[in-house]
């Protein structure tokens, strides 16, 4: 047995906040501390917790780390490896990489930023081989993968269905198949119809655009695809990346994709990228303050942010056509990826530079929407990775976040015109600690129905961060003193001391054993793998876990 | 027998292909990377039938090769590649990128046994 | 203090070494035995200057940046004079990789030859070979689309591939024959040729100059020919050239130069500057 | 007798799998649906296996190994290198090794394909899958590449007969363009051959980005023409390209390996990108070995670059030209060698092999080659996808898993691979 002794716990779900106390862990799991008589309590291993606030292991809603895009990524730049890069030791691997680390680095430096739990948020089923051999790579950390269907033949295929029950009951069949195939974990839904619409060179699409040559619309596919999740009772609801990512005046397709899927459980990713409004001239303005008014109301819904950070990073998506645009606009570097059957990527370097308008909007609407949305629980701390920025900028954004004279200094180092065009800057709120705790741990693991992360109570996987307190709280969060990961101390004074390998969290939901003849011709018709060697084998799952359905 | 000057391009072949996962001690494997394919008015030229023997040579090496007529264009030779070809490639020849001359080294093809030097096939014997 | 060090090489080395470490601003100020405890990596373990060299040390009155100097066959020894700021290094040999890369001040000068990367994206500072240089002197490295940006490159005798390539600003002169693609994707900045240029001068510039004294085989066709004429920023920098002791005796400031612009796939702002021969 | 249904051939870059093969007392008894290089392959996978030797003499596996783990960990500046037929995971112990003796670590692509990986470094590539080119395809371009005899059933699998989505006419639904230097059976398919001259990729690509931007060249001497091709017919080519729906053009090493290599695809990426602009167009590498691009994946992923890795500081670092294998055996500078999965002696040009034949060399290999006749550590491992399971990577990136149909009596690289470092580990820790 080992305590965490007389730290300040931070337990949001358990309703603790900021309590002294010990957590103690056995086997690699948090159990309770009534019955221990002192002694006993004394007796066992201690971590001494004074002074510092003690935390869950960080959980990461969305991030992309693992599988082909990314590695595409890590090919396209190896100008950015050359100046982060990591030696071998005897317990590490070397590597390098900010933006797109290589597997072991991504899994040190979120482990040494006090994160126990990852998802990588976009695998094609087709490739989804490759994101779990790099999952294996990544150490320290449990982790799973969503499965991309939002463009998807066969899901169109089940749509064009004009058999309402037949629909409804085929694609459920079809979701939970797909998951199953690629081990995902959940239904990931990128630009819906979009993606195949721009494999016909066709611009991008609206909410009510036919896809060719189903003349299926992304209001079905989604409206379709978060009725088969929450039919599944899958633990994370479909996560969702609405159409017209990063188009001034986007807000008016987010906000009516939400009211496409009012009463269903859906997550809404990287919503910054979505919250846009348009001036007269069609300039871009904040639109987080509408879209903050309309998710307050909506509890079935969860987000997460993707908050910029201000630097070179590099943009990949399954959204192949928005990279195409932003190509346009850039020159410079640009690699697309078609998926028969299924997807697409593109990946774009990127800056973000507080003196350009845009950047230093996008910037301010990230911070409004996570000031403005008050349910802590309903919108997690992300920055995409890399899209808006690398992940190893989340103790810079707690800071913004937590300190307000602090985000205010930031308005002189910002684009004149930014305050025109943001409510940022009248926003007075501060996070508390107490909430940082929710954004960055409880709140992503309750999105994700993951009953034993995110917690400290009884029963919850021991993972665990603790930081020492400091009124900075970019320091505070920087480097924690330790970090325990399935009750193994893994960083201690903000190095490596531990490499266990996390494991593959999947599901298991109802059905899907096989495709039906039907959606079966197709597959053998046009795709150019045999259905057999489509399926993702056990060989590739690290110690797996099924999270329950229902 | 006439000599002639041009360039050489080493390429794949089915044969060479199919030969060297069966084989690379094979006869078949060892006559298939030794066949060069060249021009039938440029095989006239060196006095040869089509199959005959040829020696070609590089400024790093000189190999023996049967001269088999193609459509290729005259002046250009092509090679299987393999180590039969490599006896006339050298790691110098890699510029910026690492990438050796494969595809175009000037050689010059000499039809008949050629000049009495030891060489050919692979590279077993060689100290 | 103004430190003079010289390091003679005992014998040529099997395996490559990283001398990064023999920067003038380093030897600043150290005694022989400092010196001769510097790291120097040979192949994949770490050795001391004293392994391979032997020293003397002058101190001599007067401020003055320190003054470097290295005798022998460095063939195999990288990243000499890399990120160099100031002083003067002088190699009485030839070097390998990367010599000069990055330095932002000072002066590098060997009297041999220098491998690839030579002042691979430097940003300032002067950098003169007596013999010949490798491929990608001022270019960028792998993925980066800016190169030199700033300082001067002379190579007395012939320089490979992608001289020039992708850099940013600068001058980068030739006085012998240079390698394939002088110039690729360059943003700005001057790459001068004496000799035979290879093919492919210029391709995807997108603005900069690269000014040949000898016609090259062919001109991309993606360049257009302008006029000719004298123009009238040769004399200026034919001055500057001279200065740092490079001549081009082919051109005086009556020289007519055909002007090309180019590279039209990429905008058509850059400017091949070709010498006129005289009929 | 059994009858293995979707199993994976190894040979190329287009990793058919839906080969079947029989069975029958541990031994293959017939190939079906593969092309002939892949039923040779997995007929003769298990014959001319070579013994176990150290320096020219029959010795144990654990002998072998302990050897090899004495001269890997000795050296100065060892390399690592070759990869190209076998599985990630056993490209994945490859990587580990090269970290732990602070190698230079390399694959074949750096001499076949690696300069279309480069030219990504630096422009990226638009690309797809294979089905996207069976599905969509109505113009497809062979550059350099000559599939009929290189990549047998790409023809019939995925490029140009197959009926796919919006292809329903097969065939008849594709314009179909070549570009080589030569006649060859691939060319003879192709509605429109362009013969052009060796060496001028690059012109090529400029002059059909000028058109496909809507420029017009200018040729000093007056000739109107490119690599012995008059411009008419380049015009034609981009008619064809600003005609087609979605174009796939694949390039082989006709195009890496012309002069000036990665530059060439760097050119035709661009190619690639501004015809984007007008219609939707893709280009692929026709991969040669089975896994080669599996190498570069694995290595992107735990090294952060695809090819010519140095750790000789223990992180990693890459430059083509310094650190690929060409050139560091032009100029001796490695000390020791562990060759896995590829057969230097057949495939590097003789004065490498001279070299190589001055240092320690460890191979492991399933067959004799032309290197184990030489090499200093020889040690016999199991066939992949016949004998060893394990992930290739196609040429378009789809990973497949290559299965175990047989038992060989030796084992898989991976396991070797495995052994020798662990054993370096003990060495070091003693």
């Amino acid at each position: 047995m080992l305590r965490i002794h007389n730290g300040l716990i931070y337990d949001p779900a358990n309703a603790v906040n900021g309590e002294a106390g010990d957590v103690i862990i056995h086997d690699g799991v948090i159990v309770s501390g009534a019955g221990l008589s002192e002694k006993q309590k004394r007796d066992m291993e201690t971590i001494d917790a004074s002074g510092c606030a003690v935390l869950p292991g960080g959980v990461e809603i969305h991030s992309h780390i693992a599988g082909a895009k990314v590695n595409n990524g890590r090919i396209l730049c190896p100008e950015e490896h050359r100046s982060h890069v990591s030696a071998r030791t005897s317990l590490t691997r070397a590597g390098c990489g900010l933006c797109v680390p290589t597997t072991f680095r991504t899994g040190y430096l979120y482990s040494k930023l006090g994160y126990t739990t990852i998802f990588e948020a976009a695998v094609p089923p087709l490739e989804a081989r490759h994101a779990h051999e790099e999952l294996m790579d990544m150490p320290l950390l449990d982790k799973g993968c969503y499965t991309v269907m939002g463009n998807n033949h066969l899901v169109m295929q089940v749509l064009k269905d004009p058999d309402r029950a037949a629909r409804k009951e085929r694609l459920r069949e079809l979701a939970s198949w797909l998951l199953r195939a690629s081990r995902g974990y959940a239904v990931k839904v990128v630009n819906p119809g979009g993606v195949e619409d721009w494999k016909w060179n066709a611009g991008a699409a609206d909410l009510d655009t036919p896809t060719p040559p189903f003349g299926v619309t992304p209001r079905q596919i989604v409206t379709a695809l978060a009725e088969a999740a929450d039919e599944l009772k899958l633990p994370h609801s479909m996560h969702l990346h609405c159409n017209h990512l990063g188009e001034p005046g986007n807000l008016e397709t987010t906000l009516a994709t939400m009211r496409a899927l009012e009463g269903r459980r859906v997550h809404y990713t990287h919503l910054q990228f979505h919250s846009y409004d348009k001036t007269k001239k069609g300039g871009f303005r904040s639109g987080a303050a509408r879209i903050a008014e309309y998710f307050n109301k909506h509890p079935e819904f969860t987000c997460d942010v993707g908050q910029i950070v201000f630097g070179p990073t590099l943009t990949m998506t399954s959204d192949a056509p928005m990279e195409f645009k932003l190509f346009q606009m850039r020159k410079g570097k640009w690699a697309s990826g078609d998926i028969e059957m299924e997807s697409g990527s593109g990946i774009v370097p990127i800056s973000y530079a507080p003196k350009i308008l845009v950047n230093a909007i996008q910037w301010s609407v990230g911070l409004e929407l996570m000031l403005l949305i008050n349910d802590p629980w309903r919108i997690f701390l992300t920055t995409d990775h890399p899209n808006a920025g690398p992940f190893t900028a989340y103790p810079e954004i707690i800071k913004l976040l937590m300190d307000a004279d602090y985000r205010m200094s930031w308005l002189e180092k910002l684009h004149p015109r930014v305050r025109r065009a943001t409510g940022l800057f009248e926003i007075t709120r501060e996070y508390t600690l107490e909430e940082i705790a929710i954004i960055t741990r409880s709140g992503p693991a309750r999105a994700l129905g993951l009953a034993a992360k995110g917690h400290l109570g009884a029963g919850a996987d021991a993972d665990v961060a603790v930081y020492r307190l400091d009124q900075d709280r970019r320091a505070m969060f920087s480097r924690p003193v330790y970090v325990l990961k399935g009750g193994a101390v893994v960083v201690r004074d903000g190095e490596i001391v531990d490499t266990p390998n996390g494991r593959t969290l999947c599901v298991d939901p109802e059905g899907g054993r096989s495709l039906p003849q039907d959606l079966a011709e197709t597959f053998d018709g046009f795709y150019t793998v045999k259905m057999a060697n489509y399926m993702v084998e056990d060989e590739y799952l690290e110690r797996p876990e099924v999270v329950p359905c229902g | 027998m006439g000599t002639l000057s041009g360039l050489l391009v080493t390429v794949r072949t089915a044969r060479q292909g199919a030969e060297m996962v069966s084989d690379k001690h094979g006869a078949p494997y060892i006559e298939e990377i030794s066949t060069l394919r060249i021009h039938q008015d440029d095989l006239a030229e060196l006095g040869l039938e089509d199959g005959g023997k040829a020696a070609l040579a590089s400024e790093h090496g000189e190999i023996r090769v049967f001269c088999k007529a193609a459509e290729t264009p005259r002046g250009l030779f092509f090679l299987p590649l393999g180590p039969v070809a490599n006896v006339l490639f050298s790691v110098h020849s890699a510029k910026e990128s690492g990438v050796p001359n494969w595809k175009g080294i000037e050689v010059t093809v000499t039809g008949g046994e050629g000049p009495d030097k030891p060489s050919g096939p692979g590279q077993r014997g060689e100290s | 203090m103004k430190t003079s060090a010289h390091l003679t090489l005992i014998a040529a080395p099997d395996l490559p070494v990283e001398a990064e470490s023999l920067l003038p601003e380093h030897i600043s100020g150290k005694t022989a035995d400092e010196i001769l405890a510097m790291p120097l990596l040979v192949g994949n373990r770490m050795e001391t200057v004293g392994e391979r060299f032997t020293v003397s040390v002058v101190e001599e009155g007067g401020d003055g940046p320190a003054e470097l100097t290295l005798t022998g066959d460095l063939t195999r020894f990288k990243r000499i004079g890399e990120g160099m700021t100031g002083g003067r290094l002088v190699v009485e040999g030839s070097t390998g990789f990367h010599a000069g890369a990055m330095m932002s001040g000072g002066e590098l000068v060997i009297t041999k030859n220098a491998g690839d990367y030579l002042g691979a994206m430097m940003s300032g500072g002067r950098i003169v070979v007596r013999g010949n240089a490798g491929h990608f002197a001022g270019a960028a490295y792998r993925g980066f689309n800016r190169g030199m940006s700033g300082g001067l490159i002379v190579i007395h005798g012939s320089a490979g591939n992608l001289t020039g390539a992708r850099m940013r600003r600068g001058i980068i002169a030739v006085r012998g024959a240079c390698g394939d693609l002088a110039g690729f994707g360059m943003g700005a900045g001057t790459v001068i040729i004496g000799g035979e240029p290879g093919v492919r001068a210029g391709a995807n510039m997108a603005r900069g100059s690269v000014i040949m004294m000898t016609r090259p085989k062919e001109i991309m066709p993606t360049f257009r020919y302008n006029c000719a004429g004298r123009p009238g920023m040769w004399p200026l920098f034919s001055a500057l050239l001279a200065r740092a002791d490079c001549v081009f005796p082919e051109a005086g400031p009556e020289t007519v130069f055909e002007s090309y612009s180019g590279d039209f796939n990429e905008g058509g702002r850059g400017e091949i500057l070709l010498r006129r021969s005289p009929l | 007798m059994t009858t293995h249904d979707n199993v994976v051939c190894t040979f190329c870059g287009c990793l058919c799998d839906d080969l079947e093969v029989d069975v029958e007392d541990n031994a293959i008894k017939a190939v079906r649906k593969a092309c002939l290089i892949g039923k040779n392959k997995i007929m003769n996978a298990l014959s001319h296996a070579p013994a176990i030797r150290v320096n020219g003499r029959e010795a144990s596996l654990g002998a072998a190994v302990e050897e090899a783990a004495r001269i890997l960990g000795e050296a100065k500046n060892p390399l690592v290198y070759g990869m190209s037929s076998t599985t990630s995971e056993a490209q994945r112990e490859m990587v580990d090794i090269a970290e732990m003796i602070r190698a230079n670590l390399d694959n074949p692509s750096s001499y076949c394909h690696g300069p279309g990986v480069l030219a990504r470094q630096q422009a990226g590539l638009v690309t797809c899958t294979l089905g996207e080119a069976k599905n969509r395809a109505d113009l497809v371009i062979y550059w350099g590449c000559n599939p009929v005899e290189a990549h047998m059933r790409h023809l019939t699998r995925y490029s140009l007969q197959p009926k796919g989505l919006y292809t329903p006419e097969g065939r008849k639904d594709r314009k179909v363009v070549a570009i080589d230097i030569r006649q060859t059976p691939t060319t003879k398919r192709a509605d429109l051959f362009l013969q052009v001259t060796p060496g001028h990729t690059f012109e090529i690509a400029s002059v059909l980005r000028a058109l496909v931007n809507g420029l017009e060249p200018e040729f000093q001497d007056g000739r109107e023409e490119v690599a012995g091709v008059p411009m008419e017919s380049w015009r034609r080519v981009v008619e064809m390209i600003k005609a087609c729906k979605y174009g796939v053009l694949f390039f082989g090493l006709g195009v890496t390996q012309c002069r000036n290599t990665d530059i060439n695809v760097e050119q035709v990426s661009r190619l690639v990108q501004d015809a984007n602009k007008h219609v939707r167009f893709s280009a692929l590498a026709m991969r040669g070995h089975g896994n080669v691009n599996g190498c570069n994946q694995v290595m992107t992923w735990q090294t952060g670059f695809p090819l010519a890795v140095n750790f000789s500081r223990g992180f990693p670092r890459h430059n083509p030209g310094e650190y690929s294998v060409v050139p560091m055996l032009a100029r001796q500078e490695v000390d020791a060698a562990l060759i896995v999965a590829t057969d230097p002696g057949a495939h590097l040009p003789a004065d490498a092999v001279r070299f190589l034949k001055t240092i320690p060399v460890i191979h492991l290999d399933p067959h004799e080659n032309l290197t184990t006749p030489w090499a200093t550590v020889v040690i016999p491992v199991a066939p992949v996808g016949v004998a060893a399971a394990g992930t290739f990577y196609r040429m378009d990136n789809v990973p497949l898993r290559v299965k175990k149909m047989v038992e060989s009596p030796h084992p898989s690289d991976e396991d070797v691979l495995k052994a020798i470092k662990e054993k370096i580990r003990h060495v070091a820790h003693t």
